[in-house]
């Protein structure tokens, strides 16, 4: 197996973006990633969606979208693991690379979600249709299952949850691309509209368009390239029972600790090592216990962990800078992109208001569904 | 059209039919080909009792529109006395009267309607037992 | 890059499977490929579905398919490229294993297509929702127009159409798995209903439900399995404009020739070498535009081909074996898997009545759409 | 909620709208960001003539729910003048009138309800010239 670098990234704003389809969105995304890592072809692409099929009634549209992205007829495939797609794109694309049957891919995610489509039905097919959806359970609903049992089990407060969505958009106000680039206060959390109890509006990622892709390429092209190398330590992925009543705590995410013990024995790392995290904030809740799965806080200890603030940009260990899904949006075949490009301009110094001073290492962990997959990704900054 | 689906689906939804490993005694529900827990693929049916008690839950008030008509309702993670788990609603209660640890009895009752034809799914509901 | 190979094969019978849902058909198939191959353990899984969203409302279906398969929290991963999913499937799974990440993966396609959705709607999702299904053309309609755009550019005849169809029921007739074990005439084709003009009914595949699945594997373990070796020695994929009417040449499938030229590149071998072909015949104008496109046959001369019986079982050049789409049926996302299994079952000698006398070399073609994508697998049975 | 997709369509559906690559001249309908044929990201915005000829073309008899009404009904490959090809129904005559080679007009039409509130989408289809 060779050596895996990202040499370039691009993406959309996100958000609302009613003048855009996927087919624009995923574009103009792609060739900003192209320009970026200054190749000059592509020798084949993942695309990361969730549910065309359900959102814009598109299926087969990574062949769509290599046609629209100036068709050579190179191999293009769709993969999809509920909001887990966009890293499931990427880990395609470096086990391709990484085979040595390409020297250079395409990887990004997708989703356009403002399109008239029954976005909370949508969803809840990330879940187990016969044995969740079936009964009215919504995504949303799910999480507030995982957040009543860890707030019962370890005594989590609804503050704690709070302080997680205030944090995020404190870090989604730097972010240009993010779809709210606005304060809230922890009161206005407080007092959003009930969603499903105890998990309100604010802490749920909004409805989002959106696109994101990078360049994966081997030690060779990112050489030559002339870009600042980042290079792809570990990409591990696993799964656990889809359906949340399966597994025996409810207050957990396995899937999340599995993945990550294989991360970070391939890249030779531990949770200490790590400058700057992006995790999968879908809900407020998620964030707290991905954050214990990772090993960046003791179990049970979140809440208390965000409320004292080390997770915050300037803390001991920045979660989320880019304002996370909370904040920056959350169309979920690109979040798993979006999020490794996070990473990847964290570790080129790139990030602007948001940077994390000397970052060197970093962790991009992406989820879908209520936990059924996971993948992480860990980089590094080479300079 | 969706009537061999709603006919397939009769023993768990109705009967709540479950499977029993034989060799490590997980419950499968519904019924697996294979147990996750030790690999194995021989199980024996047991039909589950209708009492369970409530491991969590949450209440919807956003809902997809199939349910949207009955918001705010209740749903919540069972456990039954024999240890399986499952999603299911929980009815004819206050909201309030709902809490983690509380007993309930499984019911079947309607679900929602579905496919062009509004064909009503029938299923397990669950009803706080005092 | 390692050599890979297929030591196990399973498949559902195709047909209209009221009594199983989309998870017992394709943990029924897999379960079969693992004992077929004798392994006790796979490391990772991929899934072929065109829209498991549109035909039953359930996404993530990866993580379903490998918690039901008896969980261990394996990366499962779903690919979709409409009617091809199933070849992409098998092709993800050949470079994982080649690139040296696992030595025993699982790959396997499957869709659940009578449960009550709108089937024609579902499956022109394949096509560009914008500019082509917009507009009410089906899928049956594109292949009309293309088969239209070939008998006047090379005077091919309905009747020719017809045999098609004839011949691979005559096959399927062998086929234990196949939906329709029924022999048809010429006549019973060009007077079945109408679907999309000069399409018939028996011009076209049927709606099935089905799974199939294969385990792919390093050259050790395929050795130490003690099963008979088959080698993939070329998988190869390709697109085209998804849009049938941005192709210059209405009556060719360019995707083909080009997954076609890598694929005998990379096997180093030609059209002449191969004992025996499973091509995508989801309509009867598709397995004579296909076979031109592989070299079989020279461009425009398929017709008089099939009617002179040079792809039937028995005669030079055995076409479709299984009884194809037509007649072992075409649960989408299964498809591709299940051609691949054919190929196995022929180069191992297992293939019965359908058996191709001394098959050493053995092709399956793929494709999603109109031939918006192409995949193709070449396969040698080692001795 | 679709009248955004609606709005954002009318470029393309209603004014016809295409672009051609300043440096190949391929002919993009709808719009591209990068030429297919030579790479390129320069087009020049121009409107199509609302007048081509059939390439090739089917009658459908099997339709999908949304235009199950409708049936048969034909739908063609069109070649403007200009070179850009489109999908089209061809509309207002007997089917067998339509042949390949024939010219055609493109006329603004309703094509089908879509959503749940039934919104009417119009777009482009084909008359016989003559
Ligand atoms: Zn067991
Ligand atoms: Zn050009």
């Amino acid at each position: 197996m060779r050596d895996v670098y990202i040499i370039g990234v691009g993406m959309t704003k996100f958000g609302e973006l009613w003048d855009k389809s996927l087919r624009d969105l995923f574009v103009e995304a792609s060739l900003q990633a192209i320009e970026n890592a200054d190749v000059d072809h592509i020798q084949s692409m993942y695309v990361g969606a969730m549910s065309a099929g359900l959102f814009v009634g598109q299926e087969h549209i990574a062949s769509l979208l290599s046609d629209y992205l100036g068709n050579e007829g190179i191999p293009a495939t769709h993969v999809e693991s509920a909001c887990a797609s966009g890293g499931i794109a990427v880990r395609q694309g470096y086990i391709e690379v990484a085979s040595g049957i390409s020297d250079i891919v395409l990887a990004g995610g997708v989703e356009k979600m403002n399109d008239g489509a029954d976005v909370t039905f949508a969803l809840a097919t990330a879940s187990d249709q016969e044995y969740e959806a079936f009964h009215g359970v919504t995504f949303p609903g799910l999480y507030a299952m995982i957040a009543r049992a860890h707030m019962e089990k370890y005594g989590t407060t609804r503050e704690q949850l709070a302080e997680v969505a205030v944090k995020n958009h404190e870090h989604g106000l730097k972010n240009p691309n993010a779809q709210f680039q606005m304060a809230i206060s922890r009161d206005t959390v407080m007092k959003s509209t009930m969603v499903a109890d105890p998990l309100r509006l604010l802490d749920c990622s909004p409805v989002t368009d959106g696109a994101a892709a990078v360049i994966i390429c081997s030690e060779d092209v990112a050489k030559k390239s002339g870009r600042p190398l980042v290079k792809l330590r570990a990409s591990s992925q696993a799964t656990d029972y889809l359906a949340l009543h399966s597994r025996k705590d409810l207050a957990s995410l396995p899937s999340v600790a599995r993945a990550a013990k294989k991360a970070y024995k391939d890249a030779d790392t531990k949770p200490e090592d790590i400058d700057v995290f992006e995790v999968h904030d879908c809900f407020t809740i998620a964030e707290l216990v991905v954050i214990e799965e990772l090993g960046i806080v003791e179990r049970g200890k979140s809440g208390a962990a965000v409320e004292a603030g080390i997770t915050r940009l300037g803390g001991k260990i920045p979660v989320n800078t880019s304002g996370g899904l909370k904040s920056k949006g959350h169309p979920v075949g690109a979040t798993g992109t979006a999020q490794i490009i996070e990473i990847v301009e964290q570790l080129r110094g790139d990030a602007g208001d948001r940077q994390v001073t000397d970052a060197r290492l970093g962790l991009a962990q992406n989820m879908g569904g209520s936990g059924g997959s996971c993948v992480i990704h860990i980089l590094e900054g080479i300079s | 059209m969706i009537v061999p689906k709603y006919t397939r689906e009769i023993p768990q939804r109705f009967r709540l039919e479950a499977e029993k490993c034989t060799k490590c005694g997980y419950i499968a529900f519904p019924p697996r080909l294979i147990c996750p827990e030790c690999g194995q693929k021989s199980f024996q049916m047991i039909q589950l009792q209708p009492e369970g008690k409530i491991l969590t839950y949450t209440i919807i008030h956003v809902a997809a529109d199939a349910f949207s008509t009955q918001t705010p309702f209740a749903v919540a993670i069972i456990e039954t006395k024999e240890g399986a788990r499952m999603t299911a609603q929980v009815v004819d209660c206050t909201l309030e009267k709902i809490e983690t640890g509380k007993d309930v009895k499984l019911m079947l009752r309607c679900i929602q309607r579905e496919g062009k034809a509004g064909i009503l799914q029938y299923g397990y509901k669950a009803i706080l037992s005092r």
